[in-house]
């Protein structure tokens, strides 16, 4: 397509307790942009997590982020080994970018 | 004898609308605006009553009283661990449960107090406070003793207990609450959060109904040993509580106040803590146990058998 | 004349924020908790003067009441089938809004009978609770009868409608308050239930008249035939209501407020009803009419109307 | 001395709990709903008061006051953009937040008021509602007269000023407390918009306690000048607001509320204009001076200060 | 990418009514993770379905599920004669996984 | 795989205060089905923009769409141009629809 360039999509599932951790590493590898959704449920290893169960405080966040491969690369050696401790997913595909004024990746 | 509280019946109305599948839902902000109310205003009220101590008096025999209550989870232990064959980290963590408080029983304990007239030492609601430390310390060492694993993070769980919203809510209400009744100001405050208090309990016992309708899956699975360990030992403990009270020389309602305090047993500061203290541990378990067996049992059987409780023991004295 | 009460104008003044586009909006949480709060509240205060009564006298007049509001559908379907040549579907769906009630308009009744200082019956609260009962099961039989297509899930349907949170907080509100008004223990809870319901009111006209607002696109599109039916309809539906109460005996305040339960629309349970036993009808036809039209009708020209006939009717009586 | 109001300690205990980094947590739509709640409260309050005064006869010095308010941003922005050396957008919108008012501030100041049992004129609500006019148009003037860049919005933005929740409510109140007050129904709705202002006062002071604490890193990286500039100019502003109010006539009490008017700043409505009408503008350091240094200092510090200035005013008139 | 493994990713939005549904057909098909976002709306068939309208309850609820190819099968014919009933929509696409220690696909 | 029908996934963030306008552009392109997940947070050129933040409303929305080829390319070129006023971004990939009897693309 045209005006479009070709980026890497990171789509990140973590625990909102670790979600400072994970800014953090984003900061670190100098990510300029990603997108956070909270109040997110899911199951996984960890059993069935419910953000609206008012008991039991778990809650997930989504964290989607769009990159160039370059940046990517460096991103997913940070993120393999800090997935220990953040649990969760990290689901890596390809897209586009269409281009505007705005340079946030 | 003295007739049920109308508002618990908003208990029963909560955990019948989860039986019968009602679409009734209370909004989770008005569920956690409700607990932020309740905390405050128990504690703004203890304050105000404090006001008519004097503190130094009094801070020896609650302090004795917050201390002694360690024995509650600590008896608690062995009976989850070699009768009910739980796990270590469970039986811990259930025992926590039992010896930290229900800010709701204790209230209650109050609205019941009041409906008969009877008064009781305002500074029970600090005890309150502050008996959550030596539960949620001593649970967690049970629960880890010699267990191996990861280290037990200490220090992220004593800043947990200590900021946590319960205990902090309730300390800000008493020194609120007591500073309004030194400079004579409990006026224009008092009516949001003395006059609404039953109100706003009625709503959040139907909300309680609600949470403990969906909790009783948690507890039939365990079955007969959770239902009887859930009614039996806080009435053991509710019988030390009077016995304490009445020793201390409490009046007859803090003596009750004492045995509830001791009977009843922790929904959600407790769970919070334990996630951090004991992450092995199932809490399903510990508060379907507490909020779908203890609670209902305290505030509609337990609370009167209390009261008979210290009117006995304050008739021995006699 | 009775002056108009101030709490209808936060109606207007909701209406006239949505028109200007204000960013005035009033948090989903503080709404459904409000809606709690009113059903709840007009319960509680109906049982506490339903204590008042031997109920089993009151209970066979109470269900004729109710099993006769069932005409008010059987009237509505005819005009809006074949003079507003509207679908079965949506005939039907829009008769069940009428025959059903809105508690909102009831309460700006009790308010206007005491601000002049009228008694009524405590158990038109009850007669209003189940008065959607036969409004939701004739209206869905109207829209569905002959017409094929899927079949229609009464079972579904009828547990909507008996355990739905609108029928379920009323009447968990009039058993309460009954229960309080025979033990006597009204006092603690009366202070947010019955001291608190006009304030509460207030808001929550706020938020029906940025609803309503947000609606008047919906209303427009049909035109003129559904301004004239929600204006023209609860006025017959209302003197039909006052005629019946004033045959069966009740005191003028009661009957007004009968005839205010015969007029008045439902937008809330109506229309969680119809999207399950009805889901071709299209809500926005219904809840336009109902809360852009009859509701504000009702509640600033229709109540004072309704009072005026049940005066007129008790005239006669004399 | 008058002793200091308990509520403003709830304050103290949010801006604690942020420092000690406490789970406390106050819902959104509880904090949305107290806005709400305080601004409809604040203008019942004043249009129950204006109720016994003509309102032809006050209009021309309430408008007076008004328009005089410009001068406070007109001085606030040289020092800003001059000594503290501030861009011409942020110094703009800064002055913008110190020319208009802070609602809780103005409720701190009348509270005080009732606490030592002293009148003040019930339309000083209606002053401070549309003090908010002149501040913000001069502000968005000072930010962006010859600045060049796209083009200031004036449109949206007096839209955005007009029909604002801030201004919006307050007006609703005070039509509707008025009419209340003229035809004699302020009765129930007292209940609500009157007894539980102070409490509600107490749960919203606990909530801006942690905002201000979670803004306090923006205030610090700005330095010493922000701090001198958030506790000297309220003073200045609030000692010219005085000189005003006693040129005026006004009541002592009305003259110190027109000081505590001057003197407060704006951290709601002011932030949302801005956005809209000086977007290069950086609202973190105008809410951080706001609501970490200004608010504070003026509801410990400045409003006791300002009633001594009144007193003072008044004892010259003598 | 290093330490990744090819696999499908799942995108499914259905009405929240529906919600039970889908998490029974996933229970069913032996998915061991996927995560739930909740108060969402969209426009489709059934026309807009907006979660803030108060009068009017219709929310979305969006599911976004990664497995391996063999499991995407099996998901992919048991979800295809239930989107009758359950409507909305269901997208696939390749992603990788990063690999850490969780195992929850 | 089978009875899929390959599309075009768009995945748009914008602020809250832009999403008429973003749905104003879908609507005159015609299409059928989108998805909006509202109360997003993030980081861009604009800097962080949190959901939670009472003071500062900066809310950002998630929009998810899936359509055909042909109309992808009527989308992007339509949203191009509107990206100026829009901010935020805009990532394309390819997906697959799984075929059920609704069609809202
Ligand atoms: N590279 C990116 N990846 C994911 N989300 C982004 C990216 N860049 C911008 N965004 C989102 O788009 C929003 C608006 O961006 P902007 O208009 O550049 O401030 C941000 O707050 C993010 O939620
Ligand atoms: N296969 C999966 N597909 C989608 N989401 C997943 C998957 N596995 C884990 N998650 C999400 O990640 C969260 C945390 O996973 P875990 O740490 O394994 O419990 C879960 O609650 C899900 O929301
Ligand atoms: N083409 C599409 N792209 C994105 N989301 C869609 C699409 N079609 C349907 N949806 C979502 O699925 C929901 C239910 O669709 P439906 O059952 O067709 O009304 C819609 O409200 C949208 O949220
Ligand atoms: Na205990
Ligand atoms: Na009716
Ligand atoms: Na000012």
């Amino acid at each position: 397509m045209n005006n479009t360039i070709a980026m890497k999509r990171f789509e990140i599932v973590v625990g909102i307790e670790q979600l400072e951790q994970l800014t953090e590493i984003l900061e670190k590898t100098s990510v300029r942009g990603y997108t956070t959704i909270k109040n997110v449920g899911g199951l996984g290893s960890r059993g069935v997590r419910d953000p609206d169960d008012v008991l039991m405080e778990q809650e997930n966040v989504l964290v989607v982020l769009a990159c160039q491969e370059e940046q990517a690369q460096k991103l997913a050696s940070e993120l393999r080994p800090a997935l220990k401790g953040l649990g969760g997913m990290c689901l890596i595909s390809d897209c586009l970018w269409l281009q505007g004024p705005a340079v946030s990746y | 004898m003295a007739t049920i509280q109308p508002v618990v019946f908003f208990f029963v109305a909560g955990v019948l609308a989860g039986v019968i599948k009602s679409d009734l839902k209370i909004p989770e902000a008005l569920y956690k605006s409700m607990s932020l109310f309740l905390l405050i205003a128990i504690g703004f009220k203890g304050g105000v009553s404090m006001a008519k101590y004097e503190i130094m008096e009094v801070l020896p025999i609650a302090l004795s009283m917050v201390v002694l209550s360690a024995l509650v989870p600590l008896t608690a232990y062995p009976i989850l661990r070699f009768v009910g064959k739980f796990t270590q980290a469970d039986a811990g963590a259930i025992s926590a449960h039992y010896g930290s408080v229900s800010a709701v029983t204790f209230a209650v304990g109050v609205a019941f107090l009041s409906s008969i007239d009877q008064p009781s030492e305002g500074y029970m609601v600090l005890i309150m406070a502050l008996m959550e430390i030596p539960a949620l310390v001593t649970g967690t060492v049970l629960a880890r003793a010699g267990a191996g694993g990861e280290k037990t993070q200490w220090g992220h769980l004593m800043h947990e207990i200590l900021t946590g919203t319960s205990l902090y809510l309730l300390v800000v209400g008493v020194l609120i609450g007591y500073y309004a009744g030194i400079v004579k100001l409990v006026s224009p405050l008092d009516k949001m959060f003395m006059d609404l208090f039953m109100g706003v309990l009625a709503f959040f016992l139907l909300e309680m109904g609600l949470l403990a309708a969906s909790r009783l899956k948690a507890v039939m699975s365990k079955g007969l040993f959770i239902v009887a360990f859930g009614i039996l030992f806080p009435l053991t403990a509710g019988l030390f509580g009077n016995y304490l009270g009445w020793i201390f020389g409490l009046s007859e309602g803090g003596t009750m106040l004492l045995g509830v305090l001791y009977a009843s047993c922790s929904y959600i500061a407790a769970p919070a803590a334990m996630r951090i203290a004991v992450p092995d541990a199932d809490p399903a378990m510990s508060i379907g146990a507490s909020l779908g067996v203890t609670f209902p049992f305290n505030i509609f059987v337990g609370v009167p058998i209390y009261w008979e409780m210290a009117k006995y023991f304050h008739g021995i004295a006699v």
